[in-house]
């Protein structure tokens, strides 16, 4: 599979509920670079962001313009990840089974 | 997409920016007719400076804009000459840019050959008539009320 | 411990490639996922070239992306073009990979115009 | 003491690369139309231009990747591909404009008609892009470009009433007999040449190319900020020797022969030569930049091999292809007798209405602490450059309904 196919994707909760799409797919780096299995795939970032976290103000590294921050920063705001183990890949869209309510925002899920 | 739009936006816009209308009615030719004279007289502006310069710039410099200017007045007469007008009294206005027209590109022409020959000293001589048809295009840029 | 998260699409993918000495590979234009690991899925290879850029567009510009690449494959087979992440050995600004320029196969385009096209003009 | 020199340089090369046809066009023809009515579109371009000048360099010294690199990294590859095309086809056009330059700065001397040289322009061009080592040829050619400092020393001549003139650049009202929307035209006109992109592709591009890192933010800075306000200065004193000169006789310029008169007639043969070897060099070293801009912006969307990073050609063969099929185009497209003033008018003014895909990235990228840790865009540059954003989206909006509204002006 290759990572594009995932990242744009609409996600799609078991209860019917849609979670936006998929905007980014979040790696751990388990070992040295140069290993086969460095860069495991933890799971996915789901939410309606799009261009705004592409533009990357989903990040604690953007902190400006305020202009910017202002308006992408809100539409980056509500996003969640989903582990790995919490969701199947379906041909068009992405199953999360996860309880709704477990789901964290990335930044306050730790590696 | 967006690529496509501005691809046949900018074909629109250079069709739209080189196409010139017919006239209709008396006051449009009039309005072109004067227009058609304050191109002209733009271009005598650049031949009274250049008259003024003879001695202060290199010769090539203006042996090419000699020619130029007489280029540029034989394409504004060509492309007023293509208009059709309207009416009776527009054949007279008509008339009288036609004459100042010729009278400015035989002009220019004699310029332009002088120039180009390098006899500098001549081209006082061949520019007498400037002041007269610069006032009659004075005149006809004020046609269009 | 944030350095060890790592995001695909903001922090990979469209970045530029460069061998150890600097030259240019090419951008990471798609990331192969293994599924089948024990361990979970991981990252098995940095995908590059027109190819697998071109799967990413839709329609025409797709066409247009991916065939002058197929056109010019000897082999005429449509698999991008592959670097292992074993090679890769930092990820920045610049995606580093741990081997010279001379240790990895050629880009298609590049060779191909190399040998036909800017080769043959003298001082090439 | 060498570093000095060095930076030294870098400014005097700056000066004479920041003044291209596309400000001499636009600065002579509104001088003449407008008066000083539009300086303070100068004024406003040259600002937005260094914010965003130093910002992409800086970008450049820190994480070694220039403009279109970063614009494809924020926007994406969709949204940078409809850049790549834009950037493309206004930057063939400008080298079409600037390779007409050089050819007309050679018959003005020779009286030979221009489009003869045009081919003999573009082998020259070719291979100083080649082979010939480029940095000395830019280097040459920025210095002679400072010739065009002989309109200061015109306008200077000429003595104007400068009080007059300033109070009608700081008042500036819409001359008689002129529509509103044409006037505003002309003010994206100016702007567009004073913003064009290509300055940045090629600035930041030359930043990695010459290994810019963090100790060179201060020869970014002094290249940026003298050499941009000076080329506005040389753009500045074009329009008002064209208002003081032209713009009573009514002159509609059409012609750089035009643009020369104000020169004769102030400074005589010598300041012509000076003009001509300066608009020579002027329009030469920006047909090298405009070339190099092509090849850079397709190189970095795709990730090929560009600039000195191949010792030879052949290990760039993508990015030279790429070179010598923009050049046969431009001078194709020269070669149709196309007029250049015109090629030119409509370059400068697209550049305008494709403002906000080159710089929008740019301004996100300077202010990621991911990649510029303390030297991201402080409050300073980003108010400045946010303010920028905003006018740059306004033009763009307004850009192409005005050129359809004035017939492009007319």
């Amino acid at each position: 599979m290759r990572i594009t196919d995932l990242i744009g994707k609409p996600a799609v909760h078991d209860d019917g509920t849609a979670l936006g799409t998929v905007q980014d797919v979040r790696l751990v780096r388990e070992g040295p670079y140069g290993e086969a299995a460095g860069l495991r795939v933890d799971g996915v970032i789901v939410g309606k962001g799009g261009a705004a976290v592409r533009l990357g103000y989903a990040s604690p590294d953007l902190t400006g313009p305020w202009l910017l921050t202002a308006v992408l920063g809100r539409r980056a705001r509500h996003a969640l990840f989903v582990p790995w183990s919490e969701l199947t890949v379906e041909d068009e869209r992405l199953l999360v089974h996860a309880v709704r309510d477990s789901l964290r925002h990335p930044r306050e899920v730790g590696p | 997409m967006s690529v496509r739009g501005l691809v046949s936006a900018c074909v629109v816009l250079a069709i739209c920016a080189g196409c010139a209308s017919s006239s209709r009615t008396d006051d449009d030719y009039r309005h072109k007719v004067a227009n058609t004279a304050e191109t002209l007289n733009g271009v005598l502006g650049t031949v009274e400076l250049a008259l003024k310069v003879t001695t202060r710039a290199p010769a090539p410099f203006l042996s090419v804009t000699f020619a130029e200017a007489d280029d540029d007045a034989s394409a504004t007469a060509s492309n007023f000459d293509a208009i059709q007008p309207p009416s009776a009294a527009a054949d007279r206005l008509r008339e009288q840019l036609d004459q100042v027209m010729q009278g400015t590109v035989s002009m220019l022409d004699d310029l332009r050959i002088a120039a180009r020959r390098n006899r500098m000293a001549e081209l006082a001589d061949l520019a007498k008539p400037l002041r007269s048809l610069q006032d009659k295009l004075d005149k006809l840029e004020g046609v269009a009320g | 411990m944030a350095d060890q998260i790592l995001y695909a699409g903001r922090q990979l993918l469209d970045r530029q490639i460069a061998t150890s000495e600097g030259r240019s590979v090419g951008k990471v234009d798609d990331l192969e996922i293994d599924l089948d690991q024990p361990g979970g899925p991981v990252v098995a290879a940095l995908l590059t070239g027109q190819i697998a850029l071109g799967a990413r567009f839709r329609g025409r510009l797709s066409v247009w992306v991916t065939s002058i690449a197929q056109r010019l494959r000897a082999s005429g087979d449509l698999e991008p073009r592959r670097l292992d992440i074993r090679l890769v050995s930092s990820v920045a600004a610049t995606v580093t990979l741990r081997v010279p320029h001379g240790d990895l196969p050629p880009a298609d385009l590049e060779a191909w115009l190399a040998e036909h096209f800017i080769g043959r003009i003298p001082g090439a | 003491m060498k570093k000095l020199l060095q930076i030294a340089l870098g400014v005097l090369t700056a000066i004479g690369g920041f003044v291209d046809i596309g400000d001499f066009v636009t600065s002579a023809v509104v001088g003449a139309r407008f008066g000083m009515s539009l300086a303070w579109a100068i004024l406003v371009g040259t600002l937005g231009i260094v914010v965003y000048a130093e910002m992409s360099g800086r970008v450049a010294a820190l994480t070694k990747r220039a403009v279109f690199d970063v614009v494809r990294e924020r926007l994406g590859v969709r949204f940078a591909m409809a850049n790549l095309f834009s950037a493309y086809f206004i930057n063939l056009l400008t080298l079409t404009a600037e390779l007409a330059g050089v050819a007309i700065a050679i018959e003005l001397a020779t009286s030979v008609n221009y489009l003869l040289w045009v081919p003999i322009v573009g082998l020259v061009v070719w291979l100083v892009v080649w082979k010939l080592p480029f940095e000395v040829m830019e280097n040459a050619f920025g210095m002679l470009g400072l010739c065009l400092l002989v309109f200061i020393i015109a306008l200077w001549q000429l003595g104007p009433d400068w009080s007059g003139m300033l109070d009608h650049a700081s008042h500036p009202t819409v001359p008689q007999g002129e529509g509103h929307p044409t006037w505003w035209y002309y003010a994206i006109g100016l702007f567009g040449a004073a913003m064009t992109p290509y300055e940045v592709f090629f600035f930041s591009s030359g930043a990695v190319e010459e290994r810019w890192g963090r100790q060179d933010l201060i020869t970014n800075r002094l290249n940026v900020f003298v050499g941009f306000p000076l080329g506005a200065a040389i753009s500045l004193s074009i329009m008002a020797c064209s208002a003081l000169v032209l713009g009573p006789l009514h002159v509609e310029v059409s012609h750089v022969s035009q643009v020369g008169l104000p020169i004769a007639l102030a400074l005589g043969k010598l300041g012509v030569a000076a003009m001509l070897v300066g608009f020579f060099a002027a329009t030469f070293g920006a047909s090298l930049e405009t070339l190099l801009s092509a090849g850079y912006t397709f190189a970095q969307y795709f990730g090929w091999t560009w600039g000195k990073a191949a010792s030879r050609p052949r290990e760039a063969s993508r990015f030279q292809t790429v070179l010598l099929i923009s050049l046969f185009a431009a001078m194709a497209l020269a070669l149709t007798t196309i007029d250049p003033v015109k090629v030119t008018e409509y370059s400068v003014v697209l550049s305008a209405a494709a403002l906000p895909l080159t710089y929008f990235p740019i301004l996100v990228i300077a202010n990621d602490r991911g990649y510029m840790g303390d030297k991201a865009n402080g409050w300073f540059s980003n108010t400045i450059a946010t303010g920028y954003l905003v006018i740059i989206v306004a033009v763009t909006l307004v850009t192409l309904p005005l050129m359809i509204a004035t017939k492009a002006g007319m």
